[in-house]
């Protein structure tokens, strides 16, 4: 069964970047895509490039979402609601803290309304 | 007074020059409780949506209005661009299937934007963000019976001055609390410009 | 008056660095240390970093501690006990949130049990 | 049986020799709940450990032991840098002033170098620790009236196993909770290879 994905999505991406290394330490086998900083890599963020992680971190099992600051949040709102599917949770857990309880949770085979229940425990 | 395509770009056009003149200004006022790139994002943006409806062959002003939203969302790095973005996509589902759109349709087509903006950034009047310019224009046009361009702008003078004094509780600038309150709101400002574009463009037309 | 200094630790350079470009972005004045990675650059903390970072983010108003997992805290708390200086707390709040949060409240000028309190009653 | 400067100094060095031969070991041990370098991060410390003290010139075990902990803290970048780096600050600060040590000593020693762990680590025992050695360690050392070797290296390997059916409550493995089931934890086998370092120490000395 697919492992629920996970999508990191910063202002910077060098922070979703460094996040990646922390848990690739520690879980390999969980979808993990970033979209970190606008399309030109400066500091901000973008509908494409999150558009284009959500798709691909979802392997069959749906995708939890984190993200730094509100206005992140809100372009991931946008795509959930482009992509019209309820496979996407937002998660409100901190990024770092957040995607990295996720990913072992995810690791466990838990479905995606049961990862974001786990990160929302922990926060 | 009907807007057409033509006029549709006219105002996108005129509000790009805008944007453009007023880039630093705007980057000042985002410097002073946000991240300072407020004025970048716009002149972007609207930049972006000069060239993408400069190579379009429109019939409507939804589809003129649709290009608009998606150069803005894809294009602008920060919470303006969901938040304009949103605005114009509303606008343009609004006005679905009129052409040229009437005033009354034009109006509920700004009050369907402001509902978007309101929905995607659940800002409500008074939190010193751009929702506190363009309640008050959605509704002076829902209530007017013809648009007077001078009003218009007054309306959204005004309203963007207003902002001075408030605190923010929401975007970035909330994270400055009582210190929000002394500065106009980028957004605010951004959206005035915006509007006097429009204004300018209907006086023009008339 | 001087502003709270604030030390990121991250078992990622790049997270603190990323994060360096977030904050950087809407305060300039306040004091910002990055601690991240082990002393080679692998992910993990190190001690001789933190302990610099601790020291240079000091500028008379004391410093305020982010950090991501628990051993980069053990690490922090260390420090701190080495230093013997009460000028030191390590914040439990999340990493990137916090640390924004931080950095804008000190920029106020609040002093460093202030800006601590003022994190904590964010998250 | 005492403790001299020689036998702290083939202590440490026959602990690195065991992490050095259980390097990949303890790292798959890492990789079950971990990040999986314990195996990098305690082979890594106890090598420069030995380089440390090889150059030294100690005229008291404690002198070694702080070398021992400063290396250890500086060297390691995981958890068990600060725990076994404090571990042997509070061993050298017990052992200050007296050399060679006697058994009786070293047993305090050892005890502050648990508490030191459990200071800094907030574990207590059961927790799936490197603590759920140290500990029995620890009360066996101020129990008996003569350290013996064998009995020392039975209680370690057994505290050890016995972290096996535990759930890590403490560490990057409480991340795994109930999964955390199944395996001995790592700074518990690493803590057995020290104790059986000293053990083998120990017999030798006599
Ligand atoms: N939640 C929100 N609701 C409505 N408007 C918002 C919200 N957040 C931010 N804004 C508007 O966006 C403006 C800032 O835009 P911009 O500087 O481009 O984005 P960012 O803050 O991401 O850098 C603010 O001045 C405000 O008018
Ligand atoms: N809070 C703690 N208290 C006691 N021991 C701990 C604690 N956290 C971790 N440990 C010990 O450290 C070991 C892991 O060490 P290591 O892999 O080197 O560090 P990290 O987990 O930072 O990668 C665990 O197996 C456990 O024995
Ligand atoms: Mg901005
Ligand atoms: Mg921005
Ligand atoms: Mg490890
Ligand atoms: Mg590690």
């Amino acid at each position: 069964m697919a492992a629920v994905g996970l999508v990191l999505i910063s202002h910077s991406q060098k922070i979703v970047s460094g996040l990646h290394d922390l848990i690739r330490q520690v879980i390999t086998d969980v979808p993990i895509e970033l979209a970190g900083g606008t399309e030109d890599g400066a500091i901000g963020t973008s509908v494409d490039k999150i558009m284009k992680a959500i798709q691909k971190a979802d392997a069959g099992a749906g995708v939890l979402v984190f993200y730094d600051l509100g206005s992140a949040k809100m372009n991931a709102e946008m795509v959930a609601e482009m992509l019209e599917t309820d496979q996407i949770i937002i998660s409100e857990a901190p990024l770092v803290e957040g995607a990295y309880v996720a990913a072992v949770e995810s690791n466990m085979g838990k479905s995606l309304e049961e990862v974001n229940e786990a990160v929302k425990k922990e926060f | 007074m009907e807007i057409d395509v033509q006029t549709a770009i006219s105002w996108l056009n005129k509000a790009n020059e805008k944007m453009q003149a007023e880039k630093d200004y705007l980057t000042k006022l985002d410097q002073e409780t946000g991240d300072g790139d407020h004025g970048i994002n716009m002149a972007r943006g609207f930049s972006e949506v000069e060239n993408k409806i400069a190579n379009g062959n429109y019939e409507t002003c939804a589809d003129v209005f649709k290009d608009t939203a998606m150069t803005l969302m894809s294009k602008i790095g920060g919470a303006s661009g969901p938040l304009y973005g949103t605005a114009f996509l509303r606008l343009s589902t609004a006005l679905k299937g009129q052409d040229p759109v009437d005033e009354k349709a034009f109006a509920q087509g700004v009050q369907a934007a402001l509902e978007g903006i309101q929905q995607r950034g659940k800002a409500s009047v008074g939190e010193k963000t751009m929702v506190d310019v363009w309640q008050p224009i959605a509704a002076y046009l829902q209530e007017t019976s013809a648009i007077e361009a001078a009003q218009l702008e007054k309306i959204a003078k005004e309203a963007m001055e207003a902002t001075k004094d408030l605190i923010a509780t929401k975007g970035r600038a909330a994270y400055f609390k009582e210190r929000s309150k002394g500065a106009i709101d980028p957004g605010a400002a951004s959206s005035f410009y915006l509007f006097s574009a429009l204004a300018e463009v209907l006086k023009e037309a008339k």
